[in-house]
């Protein structure tokens, strides 16, 4: 085999793909699991930490992201400014109010691991609020990863033979009047 | 799942549906496309309907009384709860809107379990999953109109949920979590709902 | 010993050795060693007995026997790759030194250093080696939002 | 009674005294700053790195096999298997190469563990039939493996 032959094969093998996840509906730490995979690299199985073989992921659709109870109320997102008084917290929704990216962001900045690593890794994800994409990114895409949730279907896109297909659990009785 | 178990235990023609669907959709399709005579369907779910009907210039508004077709057998028939009747205990959750929607009034609220007949543990457990559907969105809204003209001063933000135990203005934000070995708890789900058929291997875990 | 202060190597041979024919890599061997001395004791006896059945069965590799007064015995073993090894002798018998010059002669002349691995191939991947594209379907079709057709 | 030896004895530690010293910097030469010329500094460095390598036999042990078992998971689940399942096939059909071996294969030798995984995926399949019996569950029970399968 000729040098040039393998030469190009080790550019094959750690070249690098893109990855698009759609958010839509998804709960932002199964998104988070899922990017920070590939952006490690682990799903490779030249994997190696400090070889520096992750791939690049695309997230679209975070402005609808689906938060399991009642996170958007209740889980809060702190941060310190360093100044006196300057600790912030901000519970999910007032935070995705402000920055529709931020959650999706700092939930795969936290499954990364804490090392010299992380900022280049999070360098390789491009989040987007919505599922416009920039043409650049757009021509690089490889793949597009199934979504970790199946999206329930609501009663209005079900059709109405469905709706008759499914059995009559019970019938009302003759002289109630339903509201 | 609750229409999968059904299906799967009652209901073997399932392959007749696939068809009846492509035929209905295709009726569908032209009914839309004909406006000169239309007929809306106010209350589909009771025995007696309320048809509006226009033909011309009059409009007839008529009640009547449909016939209901034969139903299939249920496999369990001597049971009074119709969730016991079906066999259906434990196997459904909030994302089966089909079956809530029977036990629903059209404004959303639970029909009074000495009509629906069931019982008291599966009126709860109904209850609470038409509550998770409602705030998922997954059933329509039934909320009052609003006046006309009126033009809210905020636009809401909309969010999406699932899972949703409580209400949401009930709900405060958790500041202070606590320490790692008693930390505040964000519940997911209902308890009520813990003993549901599961088919992976995970634990259910309500407690995130 | 810490593993980064040693210098290390691949396992390796020498231009292929042995795939083809098999070519010893001493190049020449001289036993030094002192005519009266005790301590070379050992090497003048093997010096009767075995040098010449040894330069006979090794036809590639030179062999000198210089004695030279009072001087500590050694061999002096030099490799085709320009390595020279000395080996004292001191006071050892002539079935030690046997075994002695039959290790430097089955010897590649390479610095004995750590190895890394155990194994180790030049040529890899027989089937080509893995990247993103091995398993995956040759066409994929078009990934998701697509630029809609200004109209 | 007179020792005059002694203390001559004491203060003369030695001609080798600079070869002992080269002889513990040759292990300090790669560290960083003043111990890698410093006796007094090399010396408690080198002692430490020591320490450290008589650990580190250990536990490159173990995490080379972690590596590998990431290795393997990655390119299992490129078939659609899962690392476990994986390995309690291949061990149920008796191929016994080790975790070392198989993820040099899938590196290396894409194709022969492409082969390796769908034998372990026959061997999945013919492990649910057997655990059904005859390929359907009992009516009216719910099975896990019909899920699974």
């Amino acid at each position: 085999m000729s040098s040039f032959s393998r030469s190009a094969q080790q550019w094959a093998t750690f070249a690098r793909s893109w990855f698009l996840i759609d958010a839509r509906m998804q709960p932002p730490g199964k998104i988070a699991t899922m990017c920070s995979v590939r952006l490690q690299g682990k799903h490779k199985p030249i994997y190696h930490a400090i070889s520096d073989c992750g791939d690049h992921v695309v997230v679209i659709n975070t402005k609808e992201i689906a938060f399991s109870g009642n996170k958007w109320e209740q889980k809060v997102y702190s941060s310190h400014t360093g100044y006196p008084g300057g600790f912030k917290q901000l519970t999910a929704a007032q935070l995705h109010h402000k920055d529709p990216k931020a959650i999706v962001k700092l939930s795969v900045y936290g499954m990364l691991p804490k090392n010299l690593h992380r900022r280049t890794m999070m360098q390789r994800l491009h989040i987007f609020p919505d599922d416009e994409l920039p043409d650049d990114i757009r021509a690089n895409l490889t793949e597009e990863l199934a979504q970790p949730r199946a999206i329930p279907r609501k009663l209005s896109e079900y059709t109405q033979e469905e709706i008759d297909a499914f059995p009559r659990l019970w019938t009302p009785p003759e002289d109630y009047k339903m509201k | 799942m609750a229409a999968r178990s059904v299906l799967r235990s009652v209901w073997s023609g399932f392959t007749g549906l696939k068809t009846a669907l492509t035929r209905t959709n295709l009726s569908s399709h032209q009914r839309i496309n004909s406006p000169c005579v239309f007929a809306s369907v106010f209350q589909s779910r009771g025995i007696r309907q309320v048809v509006q009907r226009q033909e011309g210039k009059a409009t007839i508004i008529e009640g009547q009384t449909l016939d209901i077709p034969a139903e299939r057998q249920p496999p369990n028939p001597t049971a009074k709860c119709p969730i016991y009747r079906w066999n259906l205990q434990n196997k459904y959750n909030y994302t089966d809107v089909l079956l809530l929607r029977q036990f629903i009034r059209s404004d959303g609220g639970m029909l009074p379990k000495r009509i629906t007949g069931l019982c008291p543990e599966e009126h709860r457990k109904i209850a609470i999953c038409v509550q998770m559907a409602h705030r998922a969105g997954l059933l329509p809204d039934h909320r009052p109109k609003l006046p006309d003209g009126h033009v809210p001063k905020k636009p809401k933000q909309q969010l999406n949920r699932y899972l949703t135990r409580y209400s949401i203005k009930s709900v405060k934000p958790i500041y202070k979590k606590g320490l790692k070995w008693c930390k505040k708890r964000m519940p997911v789900g209902h308890p009520a709902l813990q003993n549901n058929v599961r088919y992976g291997v995970k634990p259910l875990y309500i407690k995130h | 010993m810490t593993s980064r202060g040693t210098p290390s190597r691949f396992l390796k041979s020498v231009l292929q050795n042995g795939v083809g024919r098999y070519v010893s890599q001493l190049k020449r061997i001289s036993i030094i060693f002192s005519k009266n001395n005790q301590s070379s004791l050992g090497v003048r006896e093997f010096i009767e007995e075995g040098v010449v059945d040894y330069a006979k069965k090794n036809p590639g590799t030179v062999v000198y026997v210089s004695p030279q007064s009072s001087r500590v015995p050694k061999i002096v073993a030099e490799y085709l790759n320009g390595n020279v090894r000395e080996e004292i002798i001191t006071s050892k018998t002539a079935p030690q030194i046997s075994e002695l010059l039959s290790k430097l002669t089955n010897q590649s002349g390479l610095d004995i250093i750590r190895i890394r691995k155990p194994i180790h191939t030049d040529n890899p991947s027989i089937q080509g080696q893995w990247h993103p594209f091995t398993n995956r379907p040759l066409c994929i079709g078009l990934i998701r939002p697509q630029k809609k057709d200004p109209q | 009674m007179v020792f005059l030896s002694l203390s001559c004895w004491i203060r003369n530690r030695g001609p080798d005294r600079f070869w002992k010293v080269q002889e513990l910097l040759k292990h300090a030469r790669h560290f960083r700053g003043r111990k890698n010329r410093c006796y007094s500094l090399a010396v408690r460095a080198v002692r430490r790195a020591f320490v450290y390598a008589t650990k580190g036999r250990k536990l490159k042990k173990r995490n080379m096999r972690t590596l590998w078992i990431t290795r393997i998971a990655a390119a299992s689940r490129e078939h659609g298997l899962k690392y476990p399942v994986l390995i309690h096939n291949l061990i149920k059909t008796s191929v016994q190469l080790n975790r070392h071996v198989i993820s040099d294969l899938a590196i290396t030798e894409p194709r022969s563990f492409q082969a390796l995984a769908k034998l372990a995926k026959a061997r999945q399949q013919e492990g649910f039939r057997a655990a059904l019996g005859d390929s359907k569950g009992p009516p009216g029970v719910f099975s896990r493996v019909v899920c699974l399968q």
